[in-house]
């Protein structure tokens, strides 16, 4: 039995359709991470599981049981929002106890119970300050702490660490993960940071326009992005993708570069069997599998440098190739290249992927 | 001893009685209790005490659909009509009747004062309700300022022209001698007297004491303000004004104008209260050397004759009426006619025997004390009950008691000579006619008030637009409220004239 | 056909069911609104009867329209009508922006301190009754002895009798009524302009505005909402002009001018205590408002997107 | 606001004209209050000629003495106090539960009620209906009438449910995922979050119950109850028809004006007293403009 | 001629100083960076410069003048704010327009300066549109506009990008850049994002506390950062600062780890001269220098590996080495290490960096 099973799920606000009949088990102790563009349904979809919108069609069970027409308090769901949602005028510990303390639990229970929560949150010594006087990720603490203290069997979070800058984001995931390791609650977690979804995900769902791209595992959707529109969401510079067609020449099969200047990387077999010659396709390469270093890639494209972002260990390399833009990205901690005036740069080809330029599916067959 | 009792056990009777815009019925008021012992009646108020208007007090008792056993009281504009327009739905019981079988005093009241039975009945000839009726005749006359003629030879004025020539000496030669030329020649507190200088070219100012009314001329019912007199007077007064004889301020300065322009040593004529306006000879006796505001007789008019237009109503719109619902007619009719008894006047005029009062050769005598107090003898009765407007008939001797010499002699005088014009005592409309007086007339009073502060100030000038004038209180109906007007009177006074 | 009105009572009875603690919230005030508003508004049919408050208002007999055709017959009501749409009017063009011009001064008095003593101060007269006012007024303008006058004669003019001219009177009286209300009234501006984002108004520095460009094309525009709200209540008031310090204040030489629709019926209702015609000519006042407010509503939606309702 | 010093001169110029003219009408507006302070320290006699103008003259507590020794003042003044806490606590009371309620979207009939109550703004029954209306409810001459019978005003609501409207949707939902009703939203939730709103409807509420007198004229019967604006007027009338006779030149030291002016100027107190605080909770703001954007 | 000049300036709200007496000299179209965690008074900083705040102390000169009293208007300068102050009822060209309207230019100068900027900026369809229709990329884009249109000396950016998310964030940095590059005007920026003073920067100043901590080109501050602060600052994720002591010897010199484990690295010649036997320090070593391929490093540390982030192409691992917590950064995308597992990380010691405890200060000296 599934901890949150959602079933053709379709939502419409009034006759704007912007969920398109979405399945999706979770497992019991399953942490999953939506994940999308803006806009593509992921709050929605998650707000649906709450409680706080409407189902237009389909259905959704919580621990086996339906709960299309249940009210948020009684599916025993606990939610953290992105702006937390504190209560200004409440303080640390009243805005965790709230939850219980508007359920009537008894004294002693709840005080039990937010002492406990402080305690795991580190919120210790801030229980009576208010939320106003509280940095970022204290904060986020607190709105976890108002999610755990309950109990539920199923967290919902709706991109919490948006509000947090970059360090601050790293530091609370981490967190966030261990946890999730610790009290074990089935998870849905919703955000548009892919880094995130990466890195907290069990299983992460790819959603866009209202549809389910892919469900997989970080790892999967990284290696195995089922079309263009995972290749170029998952994975930071996103992978790029390029304008080519297949050429077949006798047992080679190789992806060639629209465009005058007619460059080529080999096909691996993976997807070469699938390819027709002729076929137009994206050619998509990692930045990652790009390389000033031409000596150890099987494969070499020529381009032209328009950019260099030092990153510090590394550095981005905007550049054109063919006429088209592409970023690489390159370790630079140890390496003295003059990276403006590279002209040439390897690729692992064995590591490319090649999806139909038409519907953007990925060509790979099952290996 | 003729027993005052009007029933064995006491009987308690509701009333609601409001009036001067803040006081109610007490049965506080020794006047109250003395009556409570000798009729055995006793008098409970239910009046609002918080309502600041009596108007409103009557009008929202009745809206409110539940009616005391006696309403009284006064109100603005007076409660005649609203006796009468809800006795007539049914609200109040007619009197005639119960008056005829067990009010002797009231019988025989009425039966010396037909003119005033006339004045009080319905349109169905019926009576709905016991007046106020005061005594006396003279309300106010003319004051003029005798230290400041003696001071510049003059003589009291006799004719419209030495009246212009006092105010202008009163203008020009500085009077009251502090060397500026502030005096105020004539002044005046209410709107009536503003203009009561009209009266020397003939016109009048009302037909009543009420502001505006209606006037009889031979019989004829019509409005003074529409008559060629008034053209003259208006003409003259506006002419008076331009030249700095009448106060500038005559319609803005309100109410303690008096107080002001006597207090300061401006004013040098008025037209007032008799009784009030000569008590400011002793107040500013110690303040101004020499101070003499006289009463003088009404200047001869153009025409030559002499009239006083202003005297007091002989009958009040006021009083206190019987509620349909009363279970007590008679008994209630009987208490009514307590108040005309030779007691009851006592004791409505002059208060408390010992208290307000001692019987000097018979006669009801006020106490030193009461007289000699800083408050004036009327609020002193107001606060114990006597002198209010209840159903009863004054007594002009009381007044007489505490009213100072200079006034007495101003009434006097006034008295001798005999020149009180006839007042209107109003009439009682129909259905019919008060919709037709309704619907016009408090337009025409609108425009007729308009008008005539317009043309003294100056903005107009009278004898220009007295045609347009004309024209336009055709238009709104001045011809239809006549005519009902004549009809209703016909009806009401026909029989004796 | 059937199915989807089932459907829809279906959905209502959930919605119903779902909320019910939100019309348990919201009864008692739509209770109170019903029973001491609306309940009254019986007594509308006052305007369509020849009342007798003694009898009631089921007792009295209807007469239709009548009262209305007496008073559209009557040109002294025209005339009222008609100067109450002037000094509204006025009203509308002079006072309504004072408190929006307060509102934009104080908010450039830079020292707080200073800042909220005159905006406690410039409330205070709110509280002055009218008789009092006016009292002050008459006084302030008398011809002999008033301040005004005397300042007019000290600068060689004549002095005026300002309350006897009916050219006079709405200027005195729409300025008086600024005087009273505008500090109360720009409460409301001042709370709309704390609402507006201090980095614009840095950004505008560095762009080069000024201060005067800034109140302008920063402050009043985002404002602009709240002001039209406001526009279009006080729109709704066109028809009313209070009797209370018009009566103050009124002579009969300035009835040309002053007499509105609530003192001429404050004088036909004392004179007859006539409060059929009075109803109906509250009536007839609560419908042209309710047609203006409607309209103003509806232009304001379409232009600028800010309504009411 | 402290780069004070960085202003142009134009600026500055600017700001040194909107100060003065902003002095100016302060000014103005000051004038009326030293006036009824002064007029209430002067002689009635002074007063009436005239020679108060900006400074009390023959300065007396005469009318402080007549004011502040009449029994019925201080009762006055109780009940207005009584009104003016009663009536704003329960029109607070009737109109923030229905202002929350309509400020949620997802209420049915909530177009229908907005529009109702916006209606009243302009239309209403008058006097005589709305007087045989109390009449039939029972709440002739009761405090209570007086309490309840003005308890909820259209534009009060309207402000209360945009500040509602505008309060950001996570915490009502946050509180529902945890389990509370919506009277618990409201009580714990809402009402917390908008006290300036609330602050200044209260606000709004105290001064036009201060300020009230005509109902209470109306509705009251009994002198007990009456409210201190009633107690004034009564006061007006009361020397008004005294001065008949008494010339006031000799015999009291106080007047019509001078009374008046004490009793207002003792009415005025707790306003003053109570506005500063108020005053704060503006700067958040009536979120008028807020209405349908 | 330095195009801004800051010397010594202080800045005091009330009695409390908040800006301690910091010098600068910008170049004339130098994109200058200040960077520093939240409340270090960047924002305070750019606010002097820019006219918007009084200077408490010292002199801030544009071009050869000093501003000290001049209004904002008249310093010749522009602001991005990082709400992006656009005015709500104004439409986008109306906006942009603003800065010369105000300054009472000609119509038709103005239309022409608007076209030009909408049209570098992407703008020119959106020109009628109000600012709340726009998307929060295209905000900023208006903003920039509105700064741009006027042609300043000098150009301020108050945290522009915050409002963004990461993937516009990258797109709009770039475009930044881009633009700079095209208008050549002096440039300050103020972000606490490192990564965004990184790719952007010509020189970044790094401030902490109202001090400036040290100031550099981006590869600088990376690679030689002058105290903990900017160590632990610069780089992402952080460099690890391990609290350790120096060991000499005879020759050799050694950071050994406090506590129990005794675990130690050689210490680069450059550091080593400054270092005393016993001393106290922060051993600093970056994430990228720590490698779970032990055979190609110097150095190993023993190590447990609590948590693995899999970001795709790399992985984070959260260890501890000799109870001290610290982040190592692997690339992934070959290799099939069992990263849970691992007990012992490379470090390229000849990378490490080495702080005085005390102060905090780099012992490195010059070489
Ligand atoms: N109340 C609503 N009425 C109409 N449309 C809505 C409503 N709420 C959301 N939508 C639309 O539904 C779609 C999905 O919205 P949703 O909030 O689920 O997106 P999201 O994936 O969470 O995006 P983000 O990352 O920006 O939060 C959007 O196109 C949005 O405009
Ligand atoms: N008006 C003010 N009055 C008092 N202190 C202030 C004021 N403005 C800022 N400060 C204080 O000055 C310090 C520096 O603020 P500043 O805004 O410059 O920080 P910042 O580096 O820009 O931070 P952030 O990244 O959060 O914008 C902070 O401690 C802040 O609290
Ligand atoms: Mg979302
Ligand atoms: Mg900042």
């Amino acid at each position: 039995m599934s901890a949150v099973q959602i079933s053709d799920v379709i939502k419409r606000y009034g006759a704007f359709e912007v969920v398109h009949g979405i399945s999706l088990a979770i497992q019991p102790e399953e942490f999953v991470v939506l994940v999308g563009p803006s806009g593509c349904g992921k709050s929605t979809t998650l707000r649906m599981v709450a409680g706080l919108e409407d189902i237009s069609e389909g259905t959704i069970s919580i621990g086996g049981r339906e709960v299309n027409k249940i009210a948020p308090k009684d599916r025993d769901v606990a939610m953290v929002f992105q702006n937390y949602a504190l209560y200004p005028h409440l303080s640390v510990a009243e805005n965790i106890a709230f939850g219980l303390r508007v359920r009537g639990e008894r004294r002693e229970v709840i005080s039990q119970a937010v002492s406990e929560a402080a305690q795991i949150l580190g919120l210790t010594d801030y229980l009576s300050r208010k939320p106003a006087d509280l940095s970022g990720g204290q904060r986020q603490r607190v709105a976890m702490g108002r999610a755990i203290v309950r109990k539920p069997k199923v967290f919902l979070f709706d991109e919490p660490l948006s509000n947090l800058d970059a360090k601050l984001r790293t530091y609370m995931r981490a967190e966030i993960k261990q946890l999730h390791r610790r009290m074990k609650a089935t998870s849905i977690y919703v955000t548009h940071d892919q880094v995130e979804a990466m890195t907290l995900a069990d299983r992460i769902v790819i959603m866009n326009f209202g549809n389910i791209e892919q469900v997989g595992s970080p790892m999967e959707v990284f290696l195995e992005p089922a079309n263009t529109f995972v290749a170029g969401f998952i994975g930071s510079p996103p992978m790029n993708l390029l304008d080519a067609y297949i050429a077949k020449r006798g047992g080679a099969v190789r992806a060639v570069l629209a465009g005058q200047s007619g460059q080529s990387l080999a096909v691996p077999d993976a997807f070469a069997s699938a390819a027709t010659d002729g076929q137009p396709i994206k050619l998509g390469i990692r930045p990652e599998i790009m390389s000033v270093r031409t000596d150890s890639a099987p494969d070499v494209l020529e381009c032209a440098i328009e950019l260099v972002e030092p990153l510090g260990a590394e550095a981005l390399l905007h550049g054109k190739a063919g006429g088209q833009s592409f970023i690489a990205k390159e370790e630079t901690l140890y390496s003295n290249h003059q990276l403006n005036s590279v002209s040439r740069l390897g690729v692992d080809s064995t590591r490319i992927h090649i999806f139909d330029a038409a519907t953007g599916r990925t060509l790979k067959t099952e290996v | 001893q003729e027993t005052t009792k009007i029933t064995d056990d006491p009987l308690e009777l509701t009333i609601h009685f409001h009036f001067r815009d803040k006081y109610v019925y007490s049965e506080k008021w020794p006047v109250e209790q003395k009556a409570a012992e000798l009729t055995n009646v006793h008098v409970r108020n239910v009046a609002s005490l918080a309502t600041t208007s009596s108007r409103d007090a009557f009008n929202l008792l009745i809206a409110s659909g539940n009616l005391p056993d006696i309403v009284g009281g006064d109100a603005s504009g007076g409660l005649k009509e609203d006796f009468i327009r809800y006795g007539l739905e049914g609200a109040f019981i007619p009197l005639d009747d119960l008056i005829e079988e067990h009010a002797p005093h009231l019988k025989a009241f009425f039966d010396g004062h037909p003119e005033i039975r006339r004045a009080i009945s319905g349109p169905d000839g019926n009576i709905y309700f016991i007046p106020y009726v005061p005594d006396g005749k003279f309300s106010r006359g003319w004051f003029i300022r005798q230290d400041w003629l003696d001071k510049l030879g003059l003589k009291q004025p006799e004719t419209p022209e030495e009246v212009h020539e006092v105010l202008k000496a009163f203008r020009d030669k500085d009077p009251n001698g502090n060397g500026v030329k502030d005096e105020v020649p004539y002044f005046a507190r209410e709107e009536v007297d503003a203009v009561r200088l009209i009266n020397l070219w003939d016109a009048r100012v009302s037909g009543s004491e009420r502001y505006g009314d209606f006037a009889v001329y031979d019989g004829q019912l019509r409005h003074p303000w529409a008559e060629e007199n008034y053209k003259t007077g208006i003409a003259h007064v506006a002419q008076w004004y331009k030249e700095g004889l009448i106060d500038k301020e005559i319609f803005t300065r309100g109410a303690r104008s008096r107080e002001y322009l006597l207090g300061n040593n401006l004013g040098g004529m008025t037209h007032d209260w008799f009784a009030s306006t000569s008590t400011y000879n002793d107040a500013l006796s110690g303040k101004i050397e020499g101070f003499a505001l006289r009463p003088m007789l009404p200047p001869k008019t153009v025409s030559g004759q002499r009239f006083e237009d202003a005297r007091r109503l002989q009958v009040q719109p006021a009083g206190w009426a019987i509620s349909a619902t009363n279970e007590h007619p008679v008994e209630t009719i009987k208490y009514f006619d307590f108040w005309f008894s030779e007691q009851g006047r006592i004791l409505s005029n002059y208060g408390v025997e010992g208290l307000t009062y001692e019987m000097v050769d018979g006669k009801p005598q006020f106490k030193k004390e009461i007289l000699g107090n800083k408050d004036p003898v009327n609020a002193q009765l107001w606060a114990v009950g006597a002198q209010i407007p209840r159903g009863y008939w004054q007594t002009y001797d009381y007044e007489r008691q505490w009213t100072n010499k200079i006034a007495l002699q101003g009434i006097s005088m006034y008295e001798q000579c005999n020149c009180l014009k006839q007042e209107f005592l109003g009439v009682s409309l129909n259905t019919e006619e008060k919709a037709v007086y309704d619907r016009y007339w408090p337009s025409l009073l609108t425009y007729m008030t308009e008008m005539q502060q317009t043309w003294v100030l100056g903005a107009q000038d009278i004898n220009a637009t007295w045609d347009v004038y004309k024209k336009r209180l055709a238009e709104l109906g001045y011809d239809k409220v006549i005519a009902m007007m004549q009809s209703a009177y016909d009806r009401q006074y026909g029989a004796a004239r | 056909m059937k199915q989807k009105f089932r459907d829809a009572l279906r959905t209502h009875a959930e919605d119903l069911q779902r909320d019910w603690q939100l019309y348990l919230l919201l009864a008692p005030m739509i209770i109170w609104f019903a029973l001491f508003l609306y309940k009254p508004m019986y007594g509308l049919l006052i305007a369509f009867k020849d009342f007798s408050i003694f009898r009631g208002i089921e007792r009295s007999p209807w007469v239709g329209f009548a009262h209305f055709e007496v008073l559209f017959q009557n040109d002294m009501f025209i005339r009222a009508f008609w100067n109450t749409i002037t000094i509204s009017g006025l009203g509308l063009i002079f006072a309504f922006p004072v408190p929006i011009i307060l509102a934009l001064m104080f908010n450039e008095v830079q020292n707080a301190v200073a800042r909220r003593w005159a905006q406690t101060i410039v409330y205070l007269p709110h509280f002055i009754s009218v008789v009092i006012v006016a009292g002050i007024v008459i006084n302030f303008l008398s011809p002999s002895t008033g301040v005004v006058n005397l300042l007019l004669t000290r600068l060689g003019f004549e002095p005026i009798y300002f309350l006897m001219k009916p050219e006079w009177f709405r200027p005195v009286f729409v300025s008086s009524s600024v005087w009273k209300e505008a500090g109360f009234e720009s409460i409301v501006y001042l709370a709309a302009i704390a609402g507006v984002s201090p980095t614009l108004y840095e950004s505008a520095r560095v762009d080069g505005a000024s201060r005067w460009q800034m109140m302008w094309r920063i402050t009043l525009p985002c404002i602009l909402p709240t002001i039209i709200i406001m526009l279009i209540i006080r729109i709704g008031n066109l028809v009313e002009v209070g009797f209370e310090y018009i009566i103050l204040l009124y002579r009969p030489p300035t009835y040309e001018t002053s007499d509105v629709v609530s003192t001429f019926i404050y004088r036909t209702g004392l004179q007859g205590t006539q409060y059929d015609l009075a109803t109906a000519a509250g009536l007839f006042n609560a419908v042209i408002a309710f047609v203006l407010v409607y309209s103003a509503n509806r232009i304001s939606r379409k232009v600028s997107s800010t309504s009411l309702w | 606001m402290s780069s004070f010093n960085l202003y142009s001169r134009g600026d500055r110029i600017f700001g040194w004209a909107n100060a003065i003219l902003l002095g100016l009408f302060v000014l103005s507006t000051l004038y009326p209050f030293i006036y009824i302070i002064s007029a209430s320290l002067s002689s009635g006699a002074a007063v009436t000629a005239g020679r108060v103008t900006l400074w009390p003259v023959d300065m007396t507590l005469a009318a402080y003495d007549r004011v502040l020794s009449d029994r019925m003042f201080w009762i006055a003044y109780g009940n207005t106090f009584i009104y003016t806490f009663g009536g704003t606590l329960m029109s607070l009371a009737i109109m923030i539960p229905g202002a929350y309620a309509l400020s949620r979207k997802r209420l049915r009939g909530r177009t229908f009620f907005n529009l109702a109550i916006a209606f009243t703004l302009w239309f209403n029954a008058g006097m005589i209906p709305f007087f045989l209306n109390m009449r039939d409810l029972g709440l002739l001459d009761s405090r209570f009438g007086i309490i309840i019978g003005f308890a909820a005003n259209a534009f009060n609501v309207i402000l209360l449910r945009n500040f509602f409207e505008a309060v950001p949707k996570s915490f009502e939902e946050a509180a529902k995922m945890d389990g509370a009703s919506e009277f618990q939203l409201l009580w714990k939730v809402f009402i917390p979050l908008s006290k300036p709103a609330i602050v200044t409807v209260a606000l709004f509420c105290i001064v036009s119950r201060w300020n009230g007198y005509f109902w209470a004229m109306v509705l009251l019967r009994g002198e007990e109850k009456i409210p201190l604006q009633v107690y004034l007027k009564r006061v007006i009338v009361d020397l008004n028809s005294n001065d008949e006779f008494a010339s006031s030149l000799l015999t009291a030291q106080y007047s019509f004006e001078t009374v008046t002016s004490a009793i207002m100027v003792a009415s005025i107190i707790p306003v003053l007293i109570i506005y500063p605080y108020a005053q704060r909770y503006f700067t958040k703001g009536i979120l008028l403009g807020g209405v349908k954007e």
